[in-house]
């Protein structure tokens, strides 16, 4: 079970670590959508904030996570591929891509859809903050 | 000495075999390779000569006469043998049948003492589950307490494996004896390690295994006391009728031998071997917990092995942390050996919480382990647990002041 | 070249270990010793490949897919895992009742075969004993004759190992294939010897020891077939849940490294060994009975293996045959390989008489048995068998025109 | 379970190995004594011959063995033994004597019985030939 060179990669240069501020310093900021989803006592949690422009274009995404290296590599991974995209293409992310980019093993494919969540819990806290009725907020909360 | 990279930390898992039990072996192979059962030759002869040797080695480790000693495949098998075979054989009912008897054992014992218990559970048996407070030791009193008159058997391990607190084992012994309770102890982490009496400490069956104290692995020993009282088990595996009728199955000779010599090699060296271990584990302790934050050593205080640290590091996952010190071999709480990636039921059992056990750390060290890995490994994990923090959002959360533990997690 | 003594003829019981195999171990005793459980460090992951890499060479040499390969310690286990763990897990009623379903083995079988089935007997399994005719092979038309509606299992060796008859195994397989019961083989005396293919045998489950086929002592393999029938197994030995749950315990990593070199090997020269031993043993056989009066070749005249040779030589006494050729290490039906003095039960049953069971010699040939060698054994298998002659009072009276069989002896 | 010493000279150089004729021959002869102890499907059958004089001392012995090495060895050596003894005293020969001699291991010491049985047969088939009755026959057949 050794670690792909991507995933090395990701855990060792993080992309994106960091944050806009405490959760406190961003909750009433309209321009940042946080997620943090995963629980302590199932070893991993993962903070994702982005800051999205007018035109729904997600300028900058911080993460922090606790977790494997693989759920460090699958955050990093996600706030690389969303930066710049806009809040509809960020939500076609799958977590299958996330597996495939990284070579994760079955046993680590529930890190990838940890950061499918988090893009999903941070989009749908960006879009609460700013009265926005996804189109499919119904299906989206079925997939998971 | 310049290091040698990965620093192997990881003894309670298995040892390195020692090379002169691997030299003691060699010969079995090609030359006196004979079965130890063919009584007709000196191929015969001679692996019966080694085998018996090797039983005169274990059996002075421990303090039993060498007819006491049954060879097994290793721990696991000796200790279904010893739980399962006296529950078989001094079953009060038939099979097909409730309450059949009574065994009390503990809720951190090793997967192959829980899984054969509860085996025995569903055949009609009646178990006691016993969990130690979050200092991990089992005590005569929590034994005493647990005894009733239908109590057939009482199986508590030596040493944890784990977290290496040593529970009450002279003390249960003598009161199981009192009782006329036969007495199972799995001493995997302790034998070879440790000064062992299972006279003077009323052991009554004791597992053990090679390959965690620098012998081959693919062999062990049951120690099966032949009086007061003369226990009789009901063998697992039949055929052929070795080992006194208690475990069928041709010897694995050169594997014997080779245990043997690593059970002289320990008898030899093993008080030096404990101090220095004792001094290196110390540090290593004394100095992650005063260089880190919420740094906690499990396990209680004193009473634990000088072999096995198990250290929890707040708000960082284990498995990263190993990750992130992969020249140091060790093994973490957070992913279990087997397959599985549940946290460590020790952990969690001990009411340490699942969030510490997903962040421990088992560092365990052995007869190679030198200073200057102790001090690398020091280094390293501290560099490793900061770096960590610097990407976790529980850091954070307990930097601003809030209580991790407090928060409604979104559970996926 | 000179003839190394002692010479050694008692391969069916076990073999030298090639060097080959034993230098492929090396590394894992003391460089890539890790637990092959250790998910998080390279030990583990070397001695994981070490053991997936021996699982495809054990796979490949039956003709299975290496997710149906379990390591066991030994033909012992994995007979009792078989053959056990299939009657628990498929029972058509629970522990405690009768007729819990049907199992037809064979009065020769090997005792790992043939102690299980007795143990399960008392456990409320129904067995059928099957005694073969004095040729000593078990067809498909006997087993045809006692499958009922409620078996459950046959198990059938494929090789006897005393006689080194070869049972009619692929026809009683595809029998238990339409008939939907489980079969099971213990081809401890076959896979690595000759070609074997479970696929097209209808082999469902078949054990198999390293340490007769030129692997180390202490490990064995248990095919477990995992499709067309998908089978299912009540693990023996519970704990940590190793070997998809089948088989728990920490792996013999080296052993089984060289379990799986040896199969490699004998994939390598299975063909060529198997020549060349049919002609050895031929001539060996010829020679003996030729120059002999009084000697019988024991089982079927044509199906056997190339390694094995059973001889009676009517009136003289099988152990001191054996004292008289002390330079051949071999056995006899006269003292059994377990520590009992009790005549070959397998001879007894095949109807060979008592007589002829203490008069016979088991000479079983190997991968470094030469032409010298057996030119010698016949020299000195003759002589010994001449003089013994000359003091056995059966001799005189078989001289004599008296049939010894007719006298009514003063048993003590 | 190696041989000793003495079990394998006796083995390689029997004493006394023979007969004074065929069952058949020495069936009438009043000075032959003819014991024949064990059976085939047990794996020993020893037989013994002795021939006594007037005084009723053992001039000569003869054995034949089909058995193990301990057995033929534990007959040559009652051979040995009893040559030169009168009957009573050969009758004291306990198997006991001869475990020791050879330092027969546990699993050997049915041959040292077989060995006395055999002693005990032929002097039987000695006295019945001439009519005497010995003073302890009972005695002697309940010992077995």
């Amino acid at each position: 079970m050794a670690y792909s060179e991507k995933v090395i990669d990701h855990y060792q240069n993080p992309r994106n670590v960091g944050s806009f501020g405490t959760s406190k310093d961003v909750a009433d900021r309209k321009d940042i959508g946080v997620g943090i989803v995963g629980a302590p006592e199932c070893g991993d949690v993962m903070q994702l904030q982005l800051r999205i422009n007018d035109e729904g274009v997600i300028e900058d995404a911080k993460f922090k996570c606790f977790g494997c290296g693989s759920a460090i590599a699958s955050s990093s991974l996600a706030t690389e591929w969303i930066k710049g995209k806009s809040v509809d293409e960020a939500l076609t992310i799958r977590n299958t891509q996330i597996v495939e980019e990284l070579s994760l093993p079955p046993v680590k494919i529930h890190c990838s859809v940890l950061a499918e969540d988090s893009i999903r819990s941070a989009i749908a806290d960006f879009q609460k903050k700013n009265g926005i009725v996804p189109a499919n907020a119904v299906g989206a909360a079925a997939a998971h | 000495m310049a290091l040698k990279f990965p620093i192997y930390m990881d003894n309670a898992a298995t040892t390195r075999t020692d090379p002169r039990a691997v030299e003691a072996m060699l010969p079995y192979f090609t030359e006196k390779f004979g079965n130890s059962a063919s009584r007709n030759h000196v191929f015969g002869w001679d692996a019966e000569d080694g085998i018996e040797i090797a039983r005169e080695h274990a059996a002075s480790l421990i303090g039993a006469s060498s007819k006491e000693i049954i060879w097994t495949s290793g721990s696991t098998e000796s200790n279904n043998l010893a739980i399962k075979g006296t529950a078989r054989m001094y079953a009060k009912s038939p099979e097909g049948t409730k309450n059949r008897g009574h065994i009390i054992t503990c809720v951190i014992e090793h997967k192959a003492v829980l899984d054969p218990c509860k085996r025995l559970e569903r055949e009609g048996f009646d178990v006691t589950w016993i969990t130690p407070p979050p200092d991990g030791v089992v005590t005569r009193q929590m034994i005493a307490e647990a005894i009733r008159p239908d109590t057939i058997l009482v199986s508590i391990m030596w040493v944890n494996n784990e977290i290496g607190t040593i529970n009450e084992i002279p003390e249960i012994g003598k009161l199981c004896h009192e009782k006329g309770v036969i007495f199972h102890t799995d001493a995997t982490q302790w034998v070879g390690k440790m000064p062992t009496d299972v006279e003077r400490d009323c052991i009554d069956l004791m597992s053990w295994s090679s390959h965690k104290m620098y012998g081959p692995k693919g062999v062990g020993a049951l120690f099966v006391r032949r009086r007061s009282p003369r226990v009789r088990l009901e063998a697992i595996l039949d055929g052929g009728g070795h080992e006194r009728g208690m475990r069928s199955g041709t010897l694995n000779v050169p594997g014997i031998v080779g245990f043997g010599k690593a059970c002289e090699l320990c008898c030899e060296s093993m008080d030096a071997d404990r101090e220095r271990l004792f001094g290196l584990k110390q540090k290593l302790e004394r100095e992650l917990t005063s260089r880190l934050e919420v740094a906690q050593v499990n396990g209680h205080a004193d009473r634990r092995v000088p072999h096995i640290a198990n250290i929890s590091f707040g708000y960082v996952e284990g498995e990263s942390l190993l990750m992130g010190i992969k020249e140091i071999a060790c093994s973490s709480g957070s992913a279990c050996t087997s397959a599985s990636l549940e946290p460590s039921y020790v952990l969690k059992n001990l009411g340490i919480g699942d969030e510490l056990a997903h962040s421990s750390l088992r560092l365990s060290i052995g007869r190679w382990t030198t200073e200057a890995e102790i001090d690398y490994a020091i280094q390293a994990i501290e560099k490793s647990v900061n770096h960590l923090r610097t990407l976790s959002p529980l850091w954070d959360l307990f930097k601003e002041g809030i209580d991790v533990s407090k928060i409604e997690w979104q559970s996926h």
